[in-house]
């Protein structure tokens, strides 16, 4: 059976859906990094697809991942210890608490 | 070399006199006025010099449209140049700004507290004025204009009165609305001035000279610009800051601002707006006219009842720029004329009445008309001072402002349709209007018996405000019983821009 | 492989030497060799500034074209490593007080990938380089934010500041997948203009065009994708915000003003001319809107800074070499004009601690030369002659409507019409420097002599680089040799 | 003829204004007096040889053929509005500005005379004599005008002379309103005036008067019919030249000024407010009298305003109590009287009436010798004033004991202007009135009535004054004769007013210059003599010694009498509409529009900005999540708004 693009694609935005749901739904900051990462991973799915189905010649899409998911550890990284100052300071890493700068 | 321009000279010797005020401190006044009379002085002395060259060089057969050029390539890629260029117009603007500009250093002589930082934003207002009458690119004469705008916020808010902060920021900001629409309408021009595959220039006598500018375009780029340079100068209904702005500045500031930076509106609209879009001005001056003409009563009329000195003086100025417009939107030779000498008078009758208004509340502290009184007994001096300036305004032979309204008057006359006819008649009512308010204020504080007895103890001018005041009366009486050199030198100064006019009436 | 191409890298490399150089220092040497850690590195940046400049390019493209190093490019440069000078310069004091002592060399070090990952930015024409130098410009930014260990709101607006950056970073790469998508397999700048001007337009390249525009528009807030930008501006340590405020987005602005026009140029008209209209205009709005409640100077000057950009951008909408010239020529003036502000800003701030607008009630009088100093940058920062920002302004709107499109023509009253706002607001900061007649509430100091020579420095350029316009010509030289055909020159 | 001479006439009052006015605060009373009267006897003398040159030298520039010429002295160009349109100065010498010169100057001379006397102690007394001379410069250069702007710009300066004069006692209130008052009526007029130029120059591409009166014709047909609601605008442009010479003349219903007006030194109303200043306007119709003659409309106009005035003016004077109010009224009707002459005057020959151009000659006549007399009566209030220190009769009564020649010379004028034989009255009103018969019988008719009302009115003021009762404050103050400087003038104006009716005047004076031989109507004369002394008659046995007469005839009709006095409600009617309309209603409501409407609005774009401001902050509400769904909202809108903007 010959799976179309679009089989493919689908899920990849249905993720990346449920990555911006969970970012604006989750209070906890650790979910919402995973959230993010469902975003990025999303991403990356697409880049994969595409390369396969459209540019099978090439990999450029595939090296781009790689790149991605580096990227998109250290930005985990950066941010998970952003939070662990957070909740030193404030003893909470709800994202709620974090709004005294505002307006 | 760019120095060897006799025009520069008109930017150099302010940026000069502020490097030299910056030099001073604020405690050692006499530096500073040392700095501002020198300066002041030689500018007055450049005007007056390059006035009688330029007319030498006018009767020596020096037929260019703009003597005195000069054009360096500033912005090479956008073709601007800082070019400069007097006709007889911008000479006698220059004069009347070098004038005021040493009026306005005597009068405030005694200004306190930081006088170099006054004196500083004070020479930068003029190195604007100056740089904006000697320009002819309209780049640099935009700049040079928006020069002269800002140090009004500062020198308002800072060292004027009453509701200063206000006052400044209406100022400030309703002209830089202005100045908005302006640079639009310059945006508009420039892009426009070229034919196709042309260069497009900044420069004025090009732009005039290609004609090149669609109607479609002429007309959305002349309400821009006019409007622009409405703002500035006062007209209906963009009039409001002055009122406010006025009674709020400082005595030189006042000066300067009513007496030359309002001219910058109505130099800019024939400079700019008519001559440059000459078929766009034929098409739409009737809105204009309406405007203007709506200025030049409405404005008379809301001084009849101020009580305010400023206030009354705002709003004549008010009807007194309305009447430069209106003439200028007349669009024939003599009206036009009568609007420059207008400019002329105007500038120098307004600054001895807010050089006089300053003096006044300088020593009674206070503004309103009513609670003055008789003055006359005790300052003779200055109150003959304000009757003549009175006199100028309400248009008495011999002083300025009879020769520039008369000029308007026949000048707009010429149009001989009904509309036109009605506004003329319109604007022409003003005299009698500007009689009742000059005459009603001269009543109320200089005539009559002395309302406050406290004022009896207050000294008359002193010498460096007669010296003030005299210089200006000397000129608006020199205008007025000699007017007709500067009439022709404006005449003579008109004819290109008439010539585009009617260039563009077909 | 010949090595001798990454000579075209040439200012890549000295950021990279001078980081390891101070990665060396800070690691090995002692408290003698901490104390001139930021000196030093103010001065190699200087250095590295004039080897920019004049040290001729030994090749044009590195990676297969990934890289490209040009005239524009290095002009590009020069500037953001002007601007850098002039931050080092002003971050001393802080970076020497006794909180920063320890972490000094950490400062410097992450500043310098970032300006590592901006020259990259600037000089990428494939997406996957321009997404590696976007990150290591952004992420160590993040940890800056959050540089000030003891500060509960410098933690606050880092992670605000890195949540919004990876989501935007998640926006703009799934905008890429859709891009790659129409790119024919391809993520060069040429070879995706060269595919899209050949295909068809679709609903999902206007996706994948909102995407990039949103992820690019973050990094230059852009609004609505500015938000974080208040809350990141305040919190931050005074020299990050400083720092956020004008290089990074110098850069994402070139590198917006190279995407947009060289790589979608082609749909310009198709797809995203009135996306960057309504950005721009709502930019310039909301952030003159928010700007005039501000009390809080740091806020101040991100509203401020928000709504500069989008002057900034519409040079992109030019969308010739006028454009990008005019647009590098405001980032310009708009480094040393923003950072004269910072500098005031953060030397009040280091003094006294104070950072409200009402404590400069009454400023001329303690200390004149700040007021003066933070009066000329206001001016500037309006729009008013004779200082630079005037021209700058000017001269970028006489490159939007090099076109004659009426449309652009419009925006440009849009424009114009708000510079009246942003008067009122930077006119407010003067008035409560001059005007104000409560009693002073900063008392007078003598500024570090670092902050007094960037102060200069800014207070020079302020001045003079309106009035002298070679900077303008050797900008708009510099565009003309990189880009001799691909962006048509109106005037000549 | 020599330019000397005219520049100097000219010159002398100008030099003597600035002389006087910058450097009098360091000069004595004395010198200054001195000097101020020296210049205006210079000034006298000049124009004496000035005139008598132009009538009696045969020079062939004045006189060719028996024909009177205008001549230009000199004309120089002083601002040229266009290539044709060019305002001179300069000075043209026709038998009026002859005329007038003489006029002018004696009577100043002899007011500078008199306020030696009269202004002694006033404070202020230097710029008393320097604001005489600006008048007297003015009101030369007005008279010899060669072009309608010149004579424009003249007639302003002279409106700020009088204004200065009248407002001279500056520190009374009632001086600065009248002072107000004067020169915003007259300029009011002078507006009409300068629109009446401007049509008329318009259409004849010329201010010279010359040029215009020459050929009348031509004038007429440069309009080419043009018309402006249903009138030719040549009848506009001379209705409204007419209208700025009523301000100036006082006529109706612009007089209101002038009783005003005599608020200020008495010597001055001598001057400006009967001799000099009030007749421009009649000299101005006068001047152009050969286009007024073109257009019927406006001849017709100035007949029915001065009759009107001059009957109003009458009756007003017989119910003044205050003696310089009466002769202000009877300056008004008199004025009035001299442009109904002038209104009847034709400069062609008409149908019946043996010579058309008599009006304009009688006109003229009346002008000179009422110039003269009514100097005399005002300089003669002034005596008055100066003794008992009041301007009401009330304070008077039976004076001709004290002051006897106050009393005779009094008399003298009052038998001038009452047109007794013969005094100079009697023969230039005579002369008027046959003008007016000969164009209507009704013209005549009620001017004979308005010169029996004169007569009425002049013999009430003077029995009132001179004989009545005695004033018992007289016990306490004695009132006795002024100095000679003031004596020396009323002695030299009554016997002027003696022998210039026998001045033939019709020889010197004409529109045309043509010779005209004087002759007395007798029926004419007789009527109006007779008349006029039936009213004395009836004065006489009214007032001449105190009795209830007057007391019955005022309750015979109170109303009338009430309305009379108070000059039958005008300046009520200018109070309302002045200050309740103009200023109340439309100044007010303008100034309150401009700040609550127009400042308002500029001041609301703030406030809706401020407001917006406000209303968006939410938009920071400080949440990073909130920010988020910005950011993803926006980026889906804009892709979502361009797609819908494209299908």
């Amino acid at each position: 059976m010959d799976l179309s693009i679009l089989w493919y694609l689908v899920p990849s935005v249905i993720m990346f859906v449920c990555g911006v749901y969970g970012f604006i739904t989750r209070k906890n900051m650790v979910a919402i990094l995973i959230s993010l990462e469902l975003m990025l991973n999303s991403a990356d799915l697409n880049f994969v697809i595409f390369n396969r189905f459209l540019f099978p010649g090439s990999m450029e899409g595939m090296v781009f991942t790689l790149f991605a998911i580096a990227i998109a550890a250290a930005e985990t990284a950066l941010a998970i210890a952003i939070i662990i100052n957070i909740y030193r300071s404030i003893g909470s890493t709800e994202v709620t608490e974090t709004n005294k700068l505002k307006h | 070399m760019i120095f060897d321009n006799l025009l520069i000279w008109f930017v150099v010797i302010p940026v000069l006199m502020m490097a030299g005020l910056g030099l001073c401190r604020n405690s050692s006044m006499n530096a500073i006025r040392a700095v501002m009379v020198v300066g002041s002085t030689l500018l007055l002395a450049l005007a007056v010099w390059l006035c009688v060259d330029f007319l030498c060089l006018r009767h020596n057969g020096a037929d260019a449209e703009m003597l005195y050029t000069g054009s360096w390539m500033w912005y090479a890629p956008l073709n601007i140049h800082l070019a400069v260029g007097v006709d007889g117009i911008s000479v006698l603007m220059l004069m009347l700004s070098a004038i005021i500009v040493f009026a306005g250093t005597f009068a405030s002589w005694k200004i306190n507290p930081l006088p170099k930082n006054f004196f500083l934003w004070f020479t930068l207002l003029s190195t604007g004025v100056f740089g904006f009458f000697i320009s002819i690119d309209m780049f640099t004469m935009f700049m040079f204009y928006e020069v002269a705008l800002i140090p009004m916020y500062l020198l308002i808010g800072f060292w004027g009165t009453g509701r200063k902060e206000y006052s400044a920021m209406k100022l400030t900001l309703m002209l830089m609305g202005g100045s908005a629409f302006l640079m639009l309408g310059l945006l508009g021009i420039f892009w426009h001035s070229a034919p196709e595959g042309g260069v497009p220039t900044w420069n004025i006598l090009e732009i005039a000279r290609q004609a090149q500018i669609d109607p479609s375009w002429q007309r959305l780029l002349f309400c821009f610009t006019f409007v622009g340079f409405g703002v500035l100068g006062a007209m209906f209904p963009f009039h409001t800051w002055s009122p406010d702005g006025h009674a709020c500045a400082p005595t030189a500031v006042s000066m300067l601002h009513a007496g030359v930076l309002m001219k910058l509106g109505g130099y800019g609209c024939f400079r700019i707006a008519i001559y440059l879009l000459p078929q766009a001005a034929n098409e739409l001056a009737w809105i204009f006219i309406i405007l203007t003409g709506i200025s030049i009563v409405y404005g008379a009329f809301s001084a009849c009842v101020q009580t305010d000195l400023k206030y009354i003086n705002a709003y004549s100025s008010v009807s007194h720029c309305g009447m430069v417009l209106f003439a200028l939107l007349m669009l024939n030779t003599t009206a036009m004329t009568g609007a420059i000498m207008q400019m002329l008078s105007h500038g120098l009758m307004t600054a001895l009445f807010f050089a006089l208004i300053g003096m006044i509340y300088g020593r009674t502290h206070t503004r309103d008309i009513r609670q003055m009184g008789g003055l006359m007994k005790i300052m003779p001096y200055l109150g003959v001072c304000y009757m003549i300036a009175g006199f100028a305004s309400l248009g008495l032979p011999g002083l300025s402002g009879f020769v520039a309204e008369m000029t308007i008057f026949v000048g707009s006359f010429q149009d001989a349709d009904t509309f036109h006819r009605i506004f003329v008649i319109l604007a022409c009512s003003a005299i009698v209007t500007t009689a009742v308010y000059i005459l009603r204020v001269v009543g109320k504080l200089l005539l009559g018996p002395v309302y406050d007895d406290h004022h009896l103890t207050l000294t008359d001018a002193n010498w460096f405000e007669r010296f003030s005041t005299v210089t200006l009366i000397v000129c608006i009486a020199g205008i007025g019983c000699f007017p007709n050199w500067i009439s022709e030198t404006i005449q003579h100064s008109f004819a290109p821009i008439i010539a585009a006019i009617q260039g563009g009436a077909f | 492989m010949d090595y001798s191409q990454f000579g075209a890298m040439l200012p890549e490399l000295i950021v990279l030497g001078i980081f390891l150089l101070v990665f060396l220092v800070d690691t090995f040497s002692g408290a003698a060799g901490k104390k001139i850690l930021t000196p030093m590195t103010a001065v190699l940046t200087l250095l590295a500034t004039v080897a920019i400049w004049i040290v001729p390019s030994c090749g044009e493209a590195v990676f297969g074209g990934m890289y490209v190093s040009d005239t524009a490019t290095r002009a590009m440069k020069c500037i953001l490593s002007v601007g850098f000078f002039l931050v080092v310069l002003q971050a001393h004091e802080w970076v020497e007080s006794e909180v920063m002592a320890v972490r000094k060399g950490e400062f410097l070090e992450l500043l310098l990938v970032t300006l590592f990952g901006m020259y990259l930015m600037i000089s990428a024409r494939h997406f996957l380089l321009f997404i590696i130098g976007l990150e290591s410009a952004s992420l160590p930014l993040a940890a800056l934010v959050a540089f000030n260990k003891h500060k509960y709101e410098s933690h606050e607006a880092a992670i605000k500041y890195i949540l919004t950056a990876v989501f935007s970073s998640a926006i703009l790469l799934m905008g890429l997948s859709f891009v790659y998508a129409f790119s024919g397999g391809s993520l060069y700048f040429n070879d995706i203009a060269l595919s899209v001007t050949q295909g068809e337009m679709s609903g999902l390249l206007l996706v994948a065009l909102a995407f990039v525009m949103a992820g690019l528009g973050f990094k230059l807030s852009l609004v609505p994708f500015h938000l974080w930008t208040a809350d990141v501006y305040e919190g931050a340590p005074t020299s990050v915000t400083a720092y956020l405020s004008v290089l990074s987005k110098g850069a994402a602005a070139f590198a917006f003003f190279i995407i947009f026009v060289q790589c979608f140029g082609a749909v310009y008209s198709d797809a995203w001319e009135w996306m960057a209209y309504a950005v721009i205009i709502a930019t310039i709005t909301v952030g003159n809107l928010f700007a005039m409640r501000q009390k809080n100077m740091k806020r101040f000057m991100a509203f401020s800074s928000v709504s500069q950009a989008g002057y900034i951008v519409l040079g992109v909408m030019a969308g010739n070499g006028l454009g990008l010239t005019s647009m590098m020529f405001y980032i310009f003036v708009y480094v040393v004009s923003n950072l004269g502000a910072f500098a005031v800003i953060s030397t009040i701030e280091d003094k006294t601690g104070k950072i409200s607008m009402t404590d400069y009630n009454g400023l001329h009088v303690t200390n004149p030369w700040l007021s003066f100093a933070m009066t000329l940058a206001m001016f500037s920062l309006a729009g008013i002659p004779p200082f630079a920002g005037f021209f700058s302004k000017i001269l970028i709107f006489t490159s939007v409507t090099s076109t004659g499109s009426m449309a652009l023509y419009m925006l440009v009253l849009v424009a114009l019409i708000n510079t009246i706002i942003s008067l009122y607001y930077y006119l407010l900061v003067v008035k409560a420097m001059w005007i104000s007649a409560d009693a002073p509430k900063v008392e007078s100091f003598k500024s570090s002599r670092c902050m007094k020579v960037s102060l200069s420095l800014c207070v020079l350029g302020i001045v003079f680089f309106g009035l002298v316009s070679p900077i303008y010509d050797w900008l708009y030289n510099a565009v003309l040799t990189s880009f001799p055909n691909a962006l048509a020159f109106v005037l000549q | 003829m020599d330019i000397t001479l005219p520049i100097l006439i000219l010159a002398l009052p100008i030099a003597m204004f600035l002389i006087l006015g910058i450097g009098g605060v360091k000069m004595s009373r004395k010198v200054a007096g001195v000097l101020g009267i020296l210049g205006m006897g210079t000034t006298a003398t000049l124009a004496y040889i000035v005139a008598f040159t132009y009538f009696f030298s045969g020079n062939p520039d004045f006189i060719i053929d028996g024909v009177r010429l205008q001549y230009q002295v000199f004309d120089v160009t002083w601002l040229a509005f266009t290539q044709k349109l060019i305002v001179n100065i300069g000075f043209l010498l026709d038998p009026i500005s002859a005329m007038m010169l003489v006029v002018i100057t004696t009577i100043s001379f002899l007011v500078h005379l008199y306020s030696w006397g009269y202004m002694e102690h006033e404070p202020g007394f230097q710029r008393y004599y320097a604001f005489l001379s600006l008048f007297s410069f003015s009101m030369l250069g007005l008279v010899v005008a060669t072009n309608i702007f010149q004579m424009y710009i003249f007639w302003e300066l002279v409106g700020v002379s009088s204004y200065l004069l009248i407002g001279f006692f500056y520190k009374l209130p009632s001086a600065v309103s009248a002072s107000k008052k004067a020169f915003i009526v007259t300029r009011f007029a002078d507006l009409g005036f300068l629109i009446g130029i401007l049509i008329l120059s318009y259409y004849t591409d010329t201010f010279n008067f010359i040029n215009l009166t020459s050929n009348p014709e031509a004038v007429l047909t440069s309009t080419g019919g043009a018309t402006f609601m249903g009138a030719s605008v040549l009848t506009w442009a001379m209705v409204l030249i007419f209208t700025g010479g009523m301000g100036k003349s006082a006529m109706m219903p612009l007089h209101i000024w002038l009783p005003d007006a005599m608020e200020g030194p008495t010597p001055v109303s001598a001057l400006i407010h009967a001799a000099t200043m009030v007749v421009a306007g009649v000299y101005l119709v006068a001047r152009m009298f050969p286009v007024y003659c073109v257009v019927d409309a406006a001849m017709t106009f100035i007949c029915v305003v001065g009759a009107i005035t001059a009957f109003y003016a009458a009756v007003v004077a017989c119910a003044q109590i205050d003696i310089k109010r009466v002769l202000a009224f009877s300056t008004i009707s008199q004025i009035a009287f001299m442009m109904v002459s002038l209104g009847v005057a034709y400069d062609r020959p008409i149908e019946g009436v043996h010579y058309a151009g008599l009006g304009y000659m009688a006109g003229m006549f009346h002008l000179f010798t009422h110039a003269m007399f009514k100097a005399l009566l005002f300089l003669g209030a002034g005596a008055l004033i100066h003794a008992v220190h009041s301007n009401n009769y009330t304070a008077m009564g039976g004076l001709r004991k004290y002051m006897p020649i106050t009393h005779w010379t009094f008399l003298i004028g009052c038998l001038a202007i009452a047109g007794i034989w013969p005094f100079s009255g009697f023969f230039s009103k005579d002369e008027m009135l046959a003008a007016m018969f000969a164009r209507h019988w009704f013209w005549g008719a009620w001017m004979t009535m308005v010169a029996g009302l004169t007569a009425f009115y002049m013999f009430r003021l003077y029995y009132l004054i001179f004989w009545w009762e005695e004033n018992p404050h007289y016990k306490e103050h004695k009132p006795h004769d002024a100095p000679w400087q003031m004596s020396l003038p009323l002695i030299f104006l009554a016997l002027v007013s003696c022998v210039a009716g026998f001045i033939p005047f019709g020889e010197l004076v004409t529109w045309d210059g043509v010779p005209y031989h004087i002759h007395i109507e007798l029926p004419v004369a007789a009527t109006s003599l007779s008349v006029a002394v039936i009213a004395i008659l009836l004065a006489t046995k009214m007032y001449r010694v105190k009795n209830d007469l007057p007391t019955k005839v005022k309750n015979f009709w109170p109303t009338l009498w009430e309305a009379a006095h108070r000059r039958f409600y005008w300046d009520e009617i200018y109070q309302f509409v002045v200050h309740k309309i103009i200023f109340g209603i439309i100044c007010r409501s303008i100034a309150w529009f401009d700040r609550h409407v127009i400042d308002a609005t500029m001041d609301g774009m703030a406030k809706v900005t401020n407001v917006a401001s406000n209303s968006i902050k939410g938009m920071q509400s400080g949440n990073v999540q909130a920010y988020v769904i910005w950011f993803f909202l926006g980026a889906v809108a804009l892709a979502g708004i361009t797609w819908l903007c494209l299908v």
